[in-house]
């Protein structure tokens, strides 16, 4: 698999490829002797050089991932080769579609049909287990649908609104 | 201590952090606790550990942590002997205090009588002056026109500092630079006042510049004595609210230190202050010290005072107010090493620090040698939009200062907070500030910090850039489809093992 | 303290939460940290805190943890200037601290020479002996064959006490009732010493009935100055470990515990010592006390003191071994409050204590006023079968032993850990039973309390039972198909939450 | 859904009804009135006549739990309606299956085929996520047969095991 990873300004070719149990790992094509371990639900530790990174990550929305290690945070958007269809997609129509991230509950609604709307602008909000998500604008542009109501319920994937 | 448990049960009318740590010092005394929620927070910390919970009301704090009727309903309702009001809702509110006690409960807290003397910042400042404490020239009584506020502006000389009668917390807090300014500061002070405290009455004084904010921990008990604990150098603040307080003040000569104890002492003695208090002064370049007012409650800080002298001011409060006398004279008092705390708040410090409530996906506190932490998060918990954005207080103590200061950025570096933002970062960057770190601080240093571009020292190396990027990859390799971080990281590994083993 | 790092990088030659432990103190110190791991350990905690790690070999100890060459190659390869060996493994290895000495590297403790003079039982009992320290009755050399054996009991009279004379930790320990189980008890205790230790040698001594354990924690510089920081009661053990640590002492009078605290530094004098180290004491039912061995290290329960008297021993260790002098003398040291540790375990109480390893599917542990916790693990890490059964050392300080006692139940109650068997439940059942809270205990105390049925104050009340049976009732609900609890507890409430919303 | 709850010795009937977004609960046939919210993954938070209980759990195996609240600890065998065939079929045959839990890989067996085995005993260590966890038996018996061999990667629910 090979992704495109920003961080700030910079945009770094992560190739991955499984032997076994193992990953080897080439980066910007030089491979990276790496020492992976998945240590717990969002923990990876990597040694790199003998010097130890243990990252804390959840991933925000689709494209983008939080990290932490070492006192440093940041935020990595990520160019995932299987999703590039969607993405052309995205470019052909330069119309977003935004699908239910979890099953939940639609608590309100946080853009009008119609309303001009910032990319990361958050449209609505999910409840799921008392716990409330906001669903945010993968792009600048205008709110040309918008496929639930406040208090609906759905599913996963279900599709809540378009971005134009 | 006396091991009788002075109260059987106590209801905890607050909620967050304190309210946690409220009822973790009932649970040390053996006391039951009773917890209130409004509907934003029936998931809260503060209900899952407390004894019993019961429903106030809706989420905004008026219709439940601000509704006395609903309170003193739920107090009836649990049997409770007595009430802790925390810090901030009805805590500094005499007429609460007086309710409880029409209602036969005892309030934790001052008697209504003396919180009417120093709650009003007016008032304080006419029994600071009658008492020969020093305190900031310009107004003692409330303003009643802007033509009256010029007019005093102007005989006191600009810059000037409006100031809400009512309430503390930098709400209807104004510095105003000229003339010109003061019509606008005036009638928005007035609205944020009456906004946050009910009362839009405002008063005016000198504005000292790059002033230190120090105050002093008093507790008195209720036959009379009355001792200062020391004090808490609070001068790093945001929206003027602090964000780091410790004590001892760096840079604070001894005979400076024991004339604000005294100070705040004789201020306390001359309302009959009983329960924990604290008297705020602001101190100049040239150590003069000015009373500012007095918070009739428990403070935020307090853990920092804790920590330094060994004290457990929650405790005592609650002795205090079952009417046992203090344990301890001023002269057993003994502090030891140094404290500092930092309030680890749900805000942006890239969009002038605006609270930004969400979801907490990952958390994985600091532990070890020399910390201390008071929170009212958990992982999975979505922080109210509702209420302050204060998450927890993370407090480090150390044999000396530069100790101190160590261990905090040692568990800044471990802490891991995610899903929401928060200002973690941005006390990496205080604590590896040279004025700082050197103690020389002032109300202007996050000011100042902001102005300049991190340091680069701050800044990630090569190698972190590149293990983050790859650790970018893994997660996304093993997180298809992906979902929102709270409900769905530990499935990512799920899948990805299945995917893994099946390969 | 000076500010200037006494090293520029330690490697850290333990796992656990000592690892853990040593490397904040690293951090603090503004010191490089490198870990070692076996296999079994490279998703170890310590690994993942550390500035560097590198792999040692293999799981067994042997291979690993235990192995000097590839220890020392380690540290050769990350450049560390110093060794912190921790407790256990290479912690008492006289050939390992000269080993590091040959490789030009600083090992973190005593020198070799006073190691070999007290880390063998049988030689620090003839150095004790010669400066008059009380010892008790017994071999002052290994016992060479059973009929001598045989011949010192019949002596010294039954019961008698078989111990290891190369190692602690309760190891080739046996207590012998009569002749008669003296054959299989003298084979048993020389097999399992050769184990542990790689030496069968074992010696004799007369054993005192419910005696106390108290040590005396010490602690030089490379100068010449040492000093005692107080106290640590050790009685409540099992399987002849330690479970529970506290200081001060209960019962013991000032008296006592100088005369302790004079001959503990009589006997470390004697031996050149310096570092930290502990000497271990019997005291009997009349406050006689025996002096039993030295261990030249840190000692597991070493937080106890750092509560009480404020210091780091950690740091300071480091510094000392920089050659950096003592800072403080004997009277500069001046104990506050109480404070006391729970060993928390991977065992089964039920089950005689048996290592019980697994995965940690929950962990919540608690926080707030009086807490240290130093833990070497995580929610989702599986701990090994290869080591020791310590996760965790929770420890609670008061101002009195009453606040810090309070202060543990409350921890305890608050503590959440799911997935392995542990010992939480049992030391919650110790912090309840009187003779505990009274200070009345005795190695003799755990053997009573599981002697005992639980209290039925301990048990949990119906309106509990049928919560708990509504929770099982609820996870099940939203839990299908089940699945292990570490890898997919939170997977149940996406599957919950999506067939709650469609329905 | 109806339960049987089994903690220490007594059995209580649990009956659990949805209306909307809350759940009704009866208590061996007697409502029992209760606030109910599931605050977070492996947590749930009860309101009880006013007093709070918050338990933590974690599913040891398909018909137990472990719960921890206010510092006192249990395991709860809970009989389930919807799974009472597969109960059944258990005891037609006496056979018990055990499927695998998780996905994983085999790390090593800890029973030869034909050996006695008690319940709760381990039979095979399962490893995913550089995470092992023991598959035990869920009766005493003897290791009739044995469907995987060390090193063997196997997917959710594959048979692993069968005791007679």
């Amino acid at each position: 698999m090979i992704y495109e990873i920003q961080i700030g300004e910079a945009v770094r070719k992560l190739e991955l490829t499984r032997d076994g149990d193992a990953w080897s790992v080439a980066l910007d094509g030089q491979p990276l002797p790496a020492d992976i371990a998945l240590v717990a639900p969002g923990t990876i530790s990597l040694l790199l050089a003998g010097r130890s990174f243990t990252f804390a990550y959840a991933s925000a929305d689709p494209s983008s991932v939080w990290l932490a290690a070492a006192g440093h945070e940041t935020r990595a958007e990520v160019r995932d080769p299987r999703r590039r269809l969607a993405q052309r997609h995205f470019h052909l129509t330069g119309r977003a579609r935004l699908n239910a991230p979890m099953a939940g509950k639609v608590v309100r609604l946080l853009a009008e049909l119609g309303a001009t709307v910032e990319a990361g602008q958050g449209l609505l909000v999910l409840e799921a287990m008392k716990m409330q998500n906001e669903v945010r604008s993968p792009k600048s542009g205008t709110l040309v649908s918008l496929a639930v109501a406040a208090g609906a319920a759905v599913a996963t994937g279900q599709l809540l609104a378009e971005v134009e | 201590m006396p091991s009788r448990p002075p109260f059987r049960k106590i209801l905890i009318a607050n909620r967050g952090e304190i309210a946690v740590r409220l009822l973790r010092a009932c649970r040390d005394l053996e006391i039951a606790s009773v917890a209130v929620y409004s509907d934003a927070d029936r998931a809260a910390l503060h209900v899952q550990l407390a004894d019993e919970a019961l429903r106030l009301g809706p989420a905004p704090a008026a219709e439940s942590y601000l509704d006395i009727a609903r309170v003193l309903d739920a107090a009836r309702r649990s049997g409770a002997q007595a009430i802790h009001p925390g810090y901030g809702f009805l805590a500094e509110n005499a007429a609460f205090a007086a309710a409880c006690r029409d209602a036969g409960l005892v309030f934790i807290g001052p008697s209504p009588e003396s919180m009417a003397a120093l709650g009003s910042k007016t008032a304080a400042r006419r029994l600071a002056q009658a008492h020969h404490i020093p305190i900031l020239e310009g107004t003692v009584d409330a303003v009643s026109s802007l033509a009256q506020a010029q007019a005093i502006a102007q005989r006191i000389g600009f810059p000037v500092m409006l100031k809400a009668a009512a309430g503390g917390g930098g709400k209807g807090m104004r510095l105003v630079a000229s003339a010109a300014d003061l019509p606008s500061a005036f009638a928005l002070a007035g609205a944020e006042a009456a906004a946050a405290f009910g009362d839009p009455s405002v008063f005016l004084e000198r504005a000292v510049l790059q002033p230190r904010h120090i105050e002093i921990q008093i507790l008195g008990d209720r036959h009379g004595s009355l001792v200062w604990l020391g004090e808490r150098e609070c001068s790093v603040q945001r929206r003027h609210q602090k964000i780091i307080e410790e004590s001892p003040a760096p840079r604070l000569s001894p005979a400076t230190r024991a004339a604000m104890g005294a100070a705040a002492c004789a201020a306390a003695r001359a309302a009959g202050y009983y329960s924990a208090g604290t008297v705020e002064f602001l101190v100049d370049a040239d150590e003069r010290f000015f009373f500012l007012e007095v918070n009739t409650r428990l403070q935020v800080e307090h853990p920092v005072t804790e920590l330094v002298t060994g004290l457990d001011l929650v405790q005592l409060q609650i002795r205090i107010a079952a009417g046992e006398p203090l344990p301890f004279a001023q002269a057993d008092i003994v502090p030891r090493g140094h404290a500092i705390e930092c309030r680890i708040c749900a805000e942006d410090p890239e969009q002038d620090f605006m609270p930004s409530p969400g979801t907490v996906a990952r958390l994985v506190p600091p532990a070890g040698p020399g910390l201390r932490e008071d929170s009212g998060i958990y992982q999975g918990w979505t922080v109210p939009l509702e209420y302050d954005p204060l998450l927890s207080k993370l407090i480090a103590w150390g044999e000396d200062r530069p100790q101190a200061l160590a261990r905090m950025r040692r568990a800044l570096r471990e802490y891991q907070l995610g899903g929401l933002r928060h200002n973690l970062g941005f006390f990496r960057r205080i604590f590896a500030d040279p004025d700082f770190c050197a103690g020389r601080t002032d109300t202007g240093t996050v000011a100042r910090l902001l102005a300049q571009p991190p340091p680069p020292s701050l800044a990630p190396d090569p190698a972190w850039q590149d293990a983050a990027a790859l650790a970018a990859a893994l997660a996304t390799a093993a997180a298809l489809p992906p979902q929102p971080a709270a409900a769905s990281t530990p499935s990512h590994w799920q899948r990805a093992a299945r995917t893994e083993a099946l390969r």
